[in-house]
């Protein structure tokens, strides 16, 4: 069964999917979403070590040799990002349960569809990444796409349907966007695989159809990944979706378009083209700098904290596609790095969020008076969360703030090294205000406020210590991660 | 020759941007969905006129023809119509929430009515 | 539209010609145009079309939601479960020449068939399905 | 027990003290009991870790790699033994004082204090022991976040504004400046490790020694370089103990012991000598002295005029450093010694005032000192220390910062540390003075409450303020063992 | 295009299901007959009954408007359709057969096809095989839809929630 892991990484959620929507009360399909959510992240820990050991995995589905069938495949880049999303998946999955059955305004019979929904997002976001095809990547896309537009429409506030309404909206354009540079790559070339894309691509890539494939991929990708400018759906979608659901989309579905966005300059379009020829470090680099700044500036006026950490979502993708652009090995290991840490501190913040919003109702600053005392597990778990986003030294957030400086300073960027440090203490500022509301404000009279359930505790303290051990270990985040950089750089995969 | 041979992806460029225009500037909910529909389906022509060879017939194997036009397309635009499709119903689904939540469809209300209550 | 008789009769007509041609594309699908997608699609519009027809009591007596929630999964597991089959078989996933052990290619005609079938089932459900969803909300 | 493990050992004895701490939440006696035998046992193992250092001996111990190449490395060497020494003998008479203080006046969230001191020892504890520059800064930024909850400990609105400023400043200067300049050096020197003689020589030029001198001493805030002083006063509304942590022993000596670290081990004295990159930074600090003094003799308020003349005794150390001779170097050295003890000495007694009288304004302290004898008699001694007055500690390293001034040929910064001492004695024995010499006010009755009610402090007051000027005392007697074991920082 | 000016949103749909039927046939002209044959009955089909339902949930009627801020969306249109033509110039010409997107993948399929798969209609056995696992993305999402509305306004109605816990 070993050699067949590509394959059931992304068959055993999808088989679950459906079984999950035939059983007919939400707790057994609870388990059945949990059991194959934590099936896929041993698959994903074990690809990972075939990877780091034997080197990429090519797994050819059907049968059918490259370039016809659909080839999956897994080097040190995407097995990294498999493991994020997978174990991501797994804790955000065992922390679901109590919010869904008490906290949303779902009837009964439907829970199960709502783990089938998550299940069906999950398959889609670990789709994307496995594989190595470039039309299978826009299937994959829409199923996760699909999928968490249900999952955040399922939140309590009737402006979750906005929300996704105009999710669905604006990611159906980035989708299309994909689809069209994907069809105009497939015109120039023959193929969709893309490995051999890359092969044939330098033969043709002085046409303007390459040119045009290449922008609209980039702005496609762009959509899906929330960049700045593009970013406005996102603080909606993630500050109005149930709390899991926010956890889990924050901490995966940004960072699997951005790994998309990665493959295609990358591997794809190769770094020569994509640098050099279009000059696309020169786009991006402006728009993430604009983008963190606007962005955490953003952040610290909001009242809703879940908006907040949303448009702290916006500054770290900022952060990202910064060490994007600086096309090094620092840069792009930066960049990597963070995806995995930004996983697990968004992750972390929303889950202890919920939490908090499972006792008080609410996610608003005001309303988190005094929790501090009350819950004082939870709110520890989101200062450890927060201290991480600052990028405080011993947690997982420093690891790749270091190496974005180290990667501007070697490309003498001064004023970028100053300004990341700078928009840092912007992410102090905006912690800080729901630290100080927490647990120095005193708690409203009459109100009685317990310390949440462990079953939402354990997931939750589970992340968080997550970000402390990968703040001390980084063998795991900065070691893969620059691997994954050096093969990006070093051409094909 | 050169206009002749692009006269077709014109064709649908110019469909694919009345489509695109209707999603970004309708504040209609529902015509926004059908600006998407337009968008996609303009893209799909695309696809299947690149696959399209002078003389060929249906890729559909008998004996008499000997050119066929390219399969390959035609599978990926079968999943992507599916996937429009399936776009298009869960949209509506969302748009008849929002009518019962919000009592209209119209984009610039409903962002009125939030406004309203975030004060 | 209970009231209007020629509709009615029509439809009576029209009804089982449009779901044997679903069959027919459906299974047909090798030879000539069409497949389960396009199966299941014309088998949901007819289906919608009786509902249309005689009304969404009648319908669902006929095609009960539960039924349709099964189908819409079992589609999916039939699919899937064709390629875990090649998977035990020793092939790759969906690798349908192993399924018949002497000649791959019958071994592709079958896995095909069985994949059309289980595209068939879950698109006709999820047609039906969605139809119910929109209709039933309006009363 | 090997040196290597005594290291580990004493980072996490506070550790573990505060996680016992925190286990013992319903249980004060216990809690204060673990408080008092974690001090204690942290004092055993610095103290056992002193002759192998004073023997020449550098123990070094990697606790893990950090990020690839990065190992969290602590490593012992005189300055930092020195340091390790005051914050050790220090935090048992603190805890000593702190269960007096914080029981006589009924503090609430009293366990919280006591696990972020513990956490706050162990990151001083780390930051004396760092081995290179990143250990140095993770340990930098613990202490800041640890002593955050002790500041705002009060949870008011002022606390909060203060705490504010407090986390403001300190973190703000540390990520944007001191981050900035350790990456920096690390891009040109491609290490961080602490090396005598420095590491950057050679490897920076020209004007940007001066920039990077400039970030870090700016990027350790700590060390209340103005302008970036203003956290210190703020932060006077925490409670005495942690006032006295933060002024005597843990955070601002963490600042300008950094200081002294960067200079003497990360460029080096001979290299900032040649390349006179720090002439402005002397300049800088001898101004800190200047107007920081000035700006003490304003204040009204004891803690306030104590917080300003640490500000301006702070800059003591730095102006030994910037001097970038090995006089200065012992000399700044010297000081942190010194002033830990005088300064303590002084908040202790501004507590012990506090927590009987509830007086906070030197002009009601009129008479006190009658009343008080052991309370104001260790004030003078104090004050008399940091003031420089022989035979106190004191005295001692004034005198080398002197030698290290006239080393240098600095003349004009000689005269700066003369004025600035008559401004002490102007600030500081006016207060002893109040409380010996004048009367009390015949209105005390009406305001103060009964002045017959006015004792002396609890015994657990009295007891660490009168050790800690018997401290003061004994140091200017043993002050060249101290200079033995510093001397060999500056060789190379 | 009419659609975009009318108000009806009753015959937006209905322009919308004959476009697709229009190109429909366009896909036949196109040799795709089966896309045409599946965009016919979903495009013409299915999705306008969807459009009507969900219109008759809602309302038909668009509220007028008046033409301001058209001037940013035209822009963006103008721009993605400036991209989309610039990247067209070097299309291959249409038709030709000589273009690289028949003469790499496709052959073998066009070729092998019948032998390795032993059916005719090539597009089957390169959606069912070759990229059978498109096919099973797409069936999924196809469930997906099908649980999303389902999760929408599936199943047993409940009562219209109007601004239950707004804030």
């Amino acid at each position: 069964m070993i050699a067949h892991l590509p394959a059931l990484q992304v068959v055993i959620p999808l088989v679950s999917a459906p079984l999950c929507a035939l059983l007919p009360a939400g707790r057994p399909a609870w388990l059945a979403a949990m059991t194959a959510s934590w099936l896929a992240f041993l698959i994903a820990a074990l690809l990972l070590y075939q990877v780091l050991a034997h080197g990429p995995i090519s797994y050819l589905m059907g049968g059918w040799p490259v370039p016809w069938g659909i080839e999956y495949r897994v080097d040190a880049l995407n097995a990294y990002m498999l493991l994020i999303v997978a174990a991501i998946g797994a804790i955000v999955a065992s922390f679901g349960r109590t919010v869904v059955e008490q906290r949303l305004s779902l009837p009964v019979n439907k829970h199960p569809w709502f783990y089938t929904a998550y299940l069906l997002c999950l398959t889609g976001l670990l789709g994307i990444t496995v594989t190595g095809d470039a039309f299978n990547v826009f299937v994959f896309l829409e199923i996760s796409a699909l999928s968490s537009y249900a999952l955040i429409s399922v939140g309590r506030d009737r402006r979750a349907l906005v929300a996704a309404y105009q999710y669905l909206v604006m990611g159906t354009v980035g989708a299309t966007f994909i689809l069209i540079g994907i069809g105009l790559l497939y015109v120039m070339t023959g193929t969709l695989n893309m490995g051999d894309l890359a092969a044939r691509l330098p033969a043709v890539s002085g046409t303007r159809t390459v040119r045009a494939a290449f922008a609209f991929l980039t702005v496609g990708t762009a959509i899906k990944l929330a960049l700045f400018p593009l970013h406005l759906w996102l603080p909606n979608a993630y500050a109005y979706a149930p709390s899991p659901v926010a956890a889990f989309l924050a901490a995966t579905a940004t960072k699997v378009a951005i790994y998309v966005m990665l493959r295609f300059f990358f591997t794809v379009f190769g770094v020569q083209f994509s640098f050099e020829t279009m000059q696309l470090d020169k786009i991006l680099l402006p728009l993430s700098l604009v983008g963190i700044v606007s962005a955490s500036l953003v952040a610290i006026f909001q009242t809703n904290v879940k908006r907040m950490l949303a448009y702290s979502s916006v500054a770290q993708i900022g952060y990202m596609m910064l060490g994007v652009s600086l096309v090094s090995v620092a840069g792009l290991t930066a960049s990597i790095s963070h995806l995995f840490n930004h996983a697990l501190i968004k992750g972390s913040l929303f889950m202890a969020l919920g939490c908090v919003s499972y006792r008080v109702g609410a996610a608003r600053l005001e309303r988190m008076a005094g929790v501090g005392r009350s819950m004082p597990w939870t709110m520890g778990a989101f200062v450890i969360g927060g201290l991480s986003l600052i990028g405080v030294p011993l947690t997982a957030g420093f690891v790749s703030k270091w190496y974005l400086i180290v990667g501007a300073l070697e490309k003498g960027w001064w004023p970028v090294a100053v300004l990341v440090l700078a928009t840092s203490l912007l992410a102090v500022v905006y912690i800080w205000r729901v630290v100080e509301v927490a647990y120095f404000k005193p708690a409203p009279e009459g109100l009685k406020v317990r310390e949440a359930p462990l079953a939402l505790l354990i997931p939750t303290w589970a992340l968080a210590l997550a970000n402390l051990y990968f703040g001390l270990d980084t063998s795991l985040n900065a070691g893969v991660a620059r691997l994954a950089a050096q093969g990006l750089l070093g051409g094909a995969p | 020759m050169q206009i002749l041979g692009h006269f077709n992806y014109w064709i649908f460029i110019i469909l694919m941007m009345c489509g695109f225009y209707m999603v970004i500037a309708s504040d209609n909910l529902i015509k926004k969905l059908v600006g998407l529909g337009i968008f996609q389906t303009s893209v799909f022509i695309l696809y299947i006129s690149m696959g399209k060879i002078t003389g060929g017939t249906a890729p559909i194997v008998i004996d008499k023809a000997v050119v066929y036009s390219n399969p390959l397309p035609h599978v990926l635009i079968l999943t992507a119509i599916v996937v429009g499709v399936a776009t298009t119903s869960l949209g509506l689904a969302l748009v008849v929430r929002i009518q019962e939540a919000y009592g209209t469809i119209e984009a610039d209300e409903i962002l009125a009515q939030d406004r309203d209550d975030s004060l | 539209m209970k009231h209007y008789t020629i509709p009615r009769v029509v439809t009576k007509l029209l009804l089982p010609l449009i779901l044997l041609f679903a069959l027919y594309v459906q299974f047909h699908g090798d030879y000539g145009p069409g497949g389960g997608f396009q199966a299941g699609v014309i088998f949901g519009a007819g289906f919608i079309l009786y509902a249309l027809i005689y009304g969404l009591d009648k319908a669902r007596r006929l095609m009960p939601p539960q039924v349709l929630r099964v189908g819409v999964s079992l589609g999916v597991l039939i699919y899937a479960g064709v390629g875990l089959l090649g998977l035990l078989l020793g092939g790759q996933y969906l690798d349908y020449n192993v399924l018949d052990s002497h000649d791959p290619a019958h071994g592709q005609h079958l896995g095909i068939l069985l994949v059309e079938l289980g595209v068939g089932i879950t698109v006709s459900s999820v047609m039906v399905t969605i139809f119910y969803a929109f209709a039933g909300r309006g009363r | 027990m090997t040196p290597e493990s005594l290291i580990v050992l004493a980072l996490s004895i506070p550790l573990l003290g505060a996680l016992f701490i925190a286990l013992n939440d319903r249980r004060p006696d216990w809690r204060e009991g673990v408080t008092l035998l974690a001090s204690l046992l942290l004092l055993g193992a610095v103290l056992s870790l002193l002759p192998v250092v004073a023997a020449g001996a550098r123990p070094s111990v990697d606790l893990f790699e950090f990020v690839p190449g990065f190992p969290l490395r602590l490593t012992v060497e005189p300055l930092g033994m020195t340091f390790a020494c005051v914050a050790a003998l220090l935090w048992p008479l603190n805890s000593l004082y702190s269960i007096g203080y914080m029981r006589g006046n009924q503090e609430s969230h009293q366990t919280r204090f006591y696990v972020c001191f513990a956490v706050a020892i162990a990151g001083t504890v780390g930051i004396a022991f760092a081995g290179n520059l990143l250990t140095l800064f993770i340990f930098y930024e613990a202490l800041t976040l640890s002593t955050y909850p002790l500041v705002t400990h009060k949870g008011t609105e002022d606390a909060m504004r203060a705490g504010r400023l407090y986390l403001g400043i300190l973190i703000g200067t540390s990520i944007g400046f001191l981050l900035l300049a350790i990456v920096w050096t690390w891009a040109v020197a491609g290490t961080l490790e602490f090396a005598p003689g420095g590491i950057l020589a050679g490897k920076v030029e020209g004007p940007l020694v001066s920039v990077l001198l400039a970030l870090y001493m700016f990027g350790i805030g700590k060390a209340a370089l103005m302008p970036f002083h203003r956290w210190l006063p703020a932060a006077m509304v925490a409670p005495t103990p942690v006032s006295a942590l933060l002024h005597a022993v843990a955070v601002v000596k963490a600042g300008v012991f950094s200081v002294l670290k960067v200079i003497v081990y990360v460029f080096g004295i001979d290299f900032l000598r040649d390349t006179g990159a720090s002439v402005w930074l002397m300049w800088a600090a001898a101004l800190t002295v200047l107007l920081a003094s000035f700006v003490a003799l304003t204040q009204d308020n004891l803690k306030a005029r104590l917080a300003y003349s640490t500000v301006s005794q702070l800059g003591y150390v730095v102006l030994g450093a910037a001097l970038a001779t090995s006089m200065g170097v012992i000399g700044g050295s010297m000081q942190i010694v010194m002033h830990a003890l005088g300064k303590i000495t002084l908040f202790f007694c501004a507590g012990a005032i506090y927590t009987v009288t509830h007086k906070t304004e030197i002009n009601q302290l009129d008479g006190l000192g009658r009343v008080m004898p052991f309370t104001f008699g260790a004030f003078l001694i104090g004050a008399l220390s940091i003031i420089g007055l022989p035979p106190l500690g004191g005295s001692w390293s004034k005198w080398y910062l002197l030698a290290g001034a006239a080393d240098a040929g600095q003349w004009a910064l000689m005269g700066v540390l003369l004025l600035s001492s008559l401004l002490n004695v102007a600030y500081l024995l006016p207060v002893a003075a109040r409380g010996f010499f004048v009367a009390a006010p015949s209105d005390a009755l009406a305001v103060g409450g009964p002045p017959l009610a006015v004792r002396e402090a609890p015994l657990a007051c009295v007891i660490p303020l009168c050790l800690t000027a018997f401290g003061c005392l004994l140091l200017f007697f043993h002050a060249d063992s101290l200079y033995a074991l510093l001397a060999p920082i500056t060789d190379r | 295009m009419a659609a975009i000016r009318l108000r009806d949103l009753f015959a937006v749909v209905m322009l919308f299901g004959i476009y697709s039927f229009v190109s429909a046939s366009l896909f036949v002209v196109l040799d795709a007959v089966d896309v045409a044959f599946t965009e016919a009955s979903v495009g013409a089909g299915v999705s306008t009954v969807f459009m009507l339902g969900a219109l008759a949930l809602t309302t038909s009627k668009e509220k007028p408007k008046s033409a301001r801020k058209t001037l940013l969306p035209l822009l963006a249109v103008t721009i993605t359709g400036l991209a989309l033509v610039y990247g067209t110039w070097d299309i291959p010409a249409y038709g030709d057969p000589a273009n690289p997107i028949h003469h790499h993948v496709v052959q073998r399929f066009i070729e092998d096809s019948p032998r390795e798969i032993g059916i005719p209609n090539i597009v089957t056995s390169v959606l069912a095989s070759y990229r059978g696992y498109d096919t099973l993305g797409e069936t999924t999402v196809v469930f997906t839809a099908a649980i999303g509305v389902l999760l929408l306004i599936g199943g047993a109605r409940r009562p219209s929630s109007g601004r239950d816990n707004a804030g």
